[in-house]
């Protein structure tokens, strides 16, 4: 059923390496779009790492299955690449190219893929969020077995349409999962400086949902508490995770996070899910130096080529501008020259 | 058959839920209480409570959570109490629903319809009589219907329900009452398209929603006078067709633009516009703009009242128009 | 301090007494409103009465002291008169007359008196709410000691606007207090039908927010709590009172409540807190029936005067069409027919 | 003194800061942050944290509680990050701000500057790229600025803060880097009026914000050719001086208008429904619009940058109109 990348073992400790790959594998693309804006080959600046972030990512894509959908923050590369995501078309999307995914016109933050149950990331903080809760109305009464997961950042813990959101899914049941990725900041503002308390667990629960928290270091931790709350969501208990973390760079590429010392930056970096899953399997699981670091090779070498994908692929055609405005069978927007040189009787 | 609007409106909706089961109504309302203008009224008997869904107080949660439903197999209709409530959806209307085929490169769709009713008439005051539908208009994405006749509202409706695209319908408070002929089998003129409500020679106005009857009973005081007007119902402003309107103002060299939004920004402006575009060498007389006064609606009746245009102000205009 | 009706004697006696008089006075006025829309003298048939709803009113309203602001929904003459509203002119709004507290262009939804710190009347659900988050800022800078309290109904609580608003309360520590007054319906839909728990006092305490809920039936212990909450929230730490009773009457004058069945309409309008407080008058504070039967027959006479007054009140001018829109002193939107008229190149 | 416009803008909340206390900055990022574009940079140490409010990302939150701010005392600046989020305030600020002086009868005003960038030129997509006037234009009791120069940035601002209405304020964020003369004592025309950039006898060309700045390249361009083309930068929107446009396109008997909201329903149309009306009898040539595509803005660069009308396709269209 699952959708992400293939198991190299059975059991705990295949899971183990299975979530450490993803998770290299997301950090790695996230150092090559970092590159790729370097590069001057991006579209725009406005590019959102997760780095720091993928215990999150991989711990609850890997604990959904094939048919889930799900909604992402602008700073989703991480969750898609966990579900399934083609490195070559979302690098090709990052730079605006005809070949990514929305063919250049969406861009890292709009990035989406029906085939995969990505329903969308979304620049608007919060924006993606209901359209979890129109999902699990459609999966109902479907009756489709399926779950569908709204990820987005702290900040969306401030935005209204949260709470309207969650209540709807407690009220009609809905296989729905609401997961916060906390990485202690919305832009240059601390937590502590946008909510009294960040027991959000707290208030997932007065609205009706089953809550957790948990921290993200601990991707085995994550899958586990994601697991469970997916397992009752399909089952008509709504949940909410909270997964902490720490963004390790600045909020887009042009943030250099002036605003956090850097005592607690290099404490941050500190809680890293990857060094510690390479730890555990070294360790716990007795997962030999050589594979780790065979997996590693792969995920540079897999980026690589979806950063040269990218930047050789091609941009899109001048009339793409008119497309997809409406479905192809339907009229489309007339464009400005043509009612101009219509006005002027030239047409 | 004559009927009313509303009971038109009803009839669309429980045909269209009739022949695709994926139709599924959502909003404050729409179940048991029947509508706040009794519009859904049976229809959650009819078809139980997984189609037609009570919503809580929360806009922007039901029009996100169309949006959803829309991506995943459903058609919803979502609906709004009042078309004045859309400024608290208006980032799921127009940043979500009306963005996300083009922002996923034409990956998917919104099939779903937004109706919300609008207009003045019931001393509702500043927030409970407005005529949004600049708004729509200048989004790109939306379709945007504004039926004003009972046909018009089966039939629009109807056509709305069997697009792929997102369409806002906004339907007229005070025509709900409104009794008309309507034939389910024969639509006046396709999705998209204008109609010509009465030929003239003198004058064109153009309207849609209740201006249309204010145009209609205008034409008829003018004709009185000897003075032939034309009355163009344009029934959807997204598509907008403006051959048909062009048309006419090509043949009679005067226009007048009738809406029940705001003058300034409204959609008048943007109907003004393309016709002098347009019909420039034809144009005997500056293209004239009736539409509600820039003020927010009043609640006593008089004010409110003389805050959107009438007949008799439709009439004198363009009796001036002819006559100048 | 207070702006409520004068007291009738000292200790609590003399408060039940005064509360008592004040939801006589809201009731009375909302039975001559009713009438005022079957004479057809009022505008329009929006007219939402708290009948019912007098306890929170009143129990709210005395514990606010001068100079302590509000906002109400569009169910809000009973909280308006409870901080001193003049009724003839509040009748006069609600028939759309210039006499009114608006001039006759907001009506009932929208009354508001700044000199009595009535921020306003609002027709969107929720609507009102973030300017007492505003208000509170304000306080809070230039020193004064003041509350804003935000009034509005159980519908309001599943709308996004409450939480983003309870949020910067708390995080603020805002001299605040929100007030919702649980009538059990929005509309046609009971509350189990709005949210899957209606235990909001944790929504609210999960904000951050001190938290009561209160039997609105029981006028003196809504007193209780809102001066608890009112003190604290002088103090910095804001406040949520959920005060429940039960809506007498249909939604507006249109609704015969068909949603409701007899029974429960009769079991609900048994809870009332007029006729309870006069059974306490009576027994416990051993007030004389002849005392209580004055208070009915003056509020009687008061508000068969406001209505007099305001059938009698002449209708605006139609040139204050134009007047309000911006301040006396700026340009104000110029009216269609001049636009036609400069057009037609008749001026 | 030359400075920049994101440096004017910091000078006009500085001086204005410090000459009325009850000025008070409230949005995301504008506190220590410095505000996502650099505009009130420096002002959190200088004015401390009560007049410089950091706030939760709660865009609805942030202009209402702006709105009740303005109604007891203070006077707030509040700031989208991007004009795009409008949409989630938009019942704060159409439904409250707008019409709460109108509904009260006069009884008080709401004097706030809702401040927030527009434009494309960052690849940020349809979401953080629009330009939005259009839905403010058409509101009642909303003024609307909109500076293209630096030394409107300053004094518009200024302005702005010293009126007893609500000022939606919209900058360009193409324009923050932007260098000009700035003098602090003298401003360019009072609030409300047009100006006239630059000169000209054959064509009119009608612009704001950084479209100014578009047409008078393409103004330069056209003088190549002999073309003369008259340049008005409207600077407001509310107050709209048509009366400047007026009496420009009497003259030169053509108009173009360019703007970078979406061509329908766009400010663009008000203004040529207003120019027709007013200059009906000296137009020599149908009035012109040049504004953003009918399409949610695409991120890819030329994708981006041909959606919006540039330098060269406002001479190429001046050249067209008065060749014919
Ligand atoms: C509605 C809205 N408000 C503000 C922004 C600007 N903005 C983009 S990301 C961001 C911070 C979001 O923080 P968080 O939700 O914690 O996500 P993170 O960036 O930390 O992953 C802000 C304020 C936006 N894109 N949308
Ligand atoms: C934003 C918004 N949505 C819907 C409505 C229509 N409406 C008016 S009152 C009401 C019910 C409100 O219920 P509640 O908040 O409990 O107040 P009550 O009427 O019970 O006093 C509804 C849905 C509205 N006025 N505003
Ligand atoms: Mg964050
Ligand atoms: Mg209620």
């Amino acid at each position: 059923m699952d959708q992400g990348p293939s198991r190299a073992g059975q059991g705990r400790s295949g899971l183990a390496l299975d979530l450490y790959r993803t998770m290299r594998r997301i950090r790695t693309f996230e150092e090559r779009v970092a590159e790729l804006f370097v590069r001057q080959q991006s579209a725009g600046s406005m590019l959102h790492l997760s780095i720091g972030e993928e215990g999150a990512a991989a711990g609850v894509g890997r604990a959904m299955v094939e048919g889930d959908s799900f909604t992402t923050h602008h700073r989703g590369h991480g969750v898609f690449l966990a579900r399934g995501g083609d490195p070559n078309r979302m690098m090709a999307e990052i730079a605006g190219k005809a070949a990514g995914y929305c063919g250049g016109k969406g861009g890292s933050m709009h990035i989406a893929d029906m085939a995969l149950g990505h329903l969308g990331a979304n620049a608007i903080v919060g924006g993606g969020i209901p359209a979890v809760v129109g999902a699990g109305l459609s999966y109902r009464r479907l009756r489709r077995p399926q779950v569908s997961v709204a990820f987005f950042g702290d900040g969306a813990m401030q935005q209204g349409i949260l709470y309207e959101s969650m209540n709807m899914a407690a009220l009609w049941r809905l296989p729905v999962l609401f997961v916060c990725i906390n990485n202690q900041y919305g832009m240059g503002t601390h937590i502590d400086r946008a909510s009294a308390s960040a027991a959000w667990d707290e208030r997932a629960r007065s609205f009706g949902l089953a809550a957790a928290m948990v921290d993200g270091e601990d991707t085995l931790a994550v899958y586990d508490a994601a697991s469970a709350l997916l397992a009752g969501a399909r089952d008509g208990i709504p949940g909410y995770l909270g997964v902490s973390c720490y963004r390790f760079h600045g909020h887009a590429r042009m943030d250099k996070s002036p605003y956090r010392d850097a005592a607690e930056e290099e404490a941050g970096r500190r809680r890293d899910p990857i060094a510690r899953m390479a730890n555990r399997l070294r360790g716990e699981f007795e997962v030999a130096g050589a594979e780790i670091e065979m997996v590693d090779a792969a995920a540079a070498a897999e980026m690589d080529t979806a950063m040269t994908f990218a930047i050789q692929a091609p941009l899109p055609e001048p009339a793409a501008m008119f497309t997809d405005v409406f479905a192809p069978d339907q009229p489309a927007p007339r464009p400005v020259a043509d009612r101009i040189a219509a006005a002027l009787g030239e047409s | 058959m004559e009927t009313t609007y509303r009971e038109a409106l009803r009839q669309a909706l429980d045909d269209a839920m009739t022949a695709d089961s994926a139709i599924t109504l959502l909003g404050e309302e729409v179940g048991r209480y029947g509508g706040a203008y009794g519009v859904t009224k049976g229809l959650l008997e009819k078809f139980g409570k997984e189609r037609v869904i009570d919503a809580p107080i929360s806009e922007a949660g039901i029009v996100g959570a169309a949006v959803g439903a829309a991506m995943t197999g459903l058609r919803p209709v979502a609906e709004l109490m009042y078309v004045d409530f859309i400024g608290l959806a208006m980032d799921q209307v127009a940043n979500q629903a009306a963005k996300i085929r083009y922002m996923f490169g034409g990956q998917i769709g919104v099939p779903m319809v937004l109706r919300a009713p609008c207009g003045t008439g019931r001393s509702g005051g500043a927030q409970h009589s407005q005529s949004l539908e600049a708004w729509i208009l200048h989004m790109p994405g939306l379709r945007l219907a504004m039926p004003g006749t009972v046909s018009d509202a089966y039939h629009l409706l109807r056509a709305a329900l069997r697009l792929p695209d997102p369409v806002v319908f906004i339907e007229h408070k005070a025509l709900y009452v409104r009794k008309g002929e309507l034939d389910t089998q024969r639509m006046d003129a396709p999705w998209g398209r204008a109609i010509m409500r009465r030929g003239g020679r003198d004058a064109t106005i153009v309207a849609y929603s209740r201006m249309v009857h204010r145009a209609l009973e205008a034409a008829e005081a003018l004709a009185a006078d000897g003075i032939s007007a034309e009355v163009i119902d344009l029934r959807t402003l997204n598509p907008l067709d403006m051959e048909t309107v062009s048309a006419s103002v090509a043949r009679t060299g005067r226009a007048l633009v009738a809406s029940e939004g705001h003058l300034t920004g409204g959609a008048a402006a943007e109907i003004a516009a393309q016709i002098q575009e347009a019909c420039f060498d034809w144009l005997e007389e500056p293209i004239l703009r009736l539409a509600a006064e820039d003020v927010p609606v009043p609640v006593s009746p008089a004010l409110e009242a003389a805050s959107v245009p009438t007949a008799e102000s439709i009439a004198r205009t363009v009796r001036r128009m002819v006559h100048r």
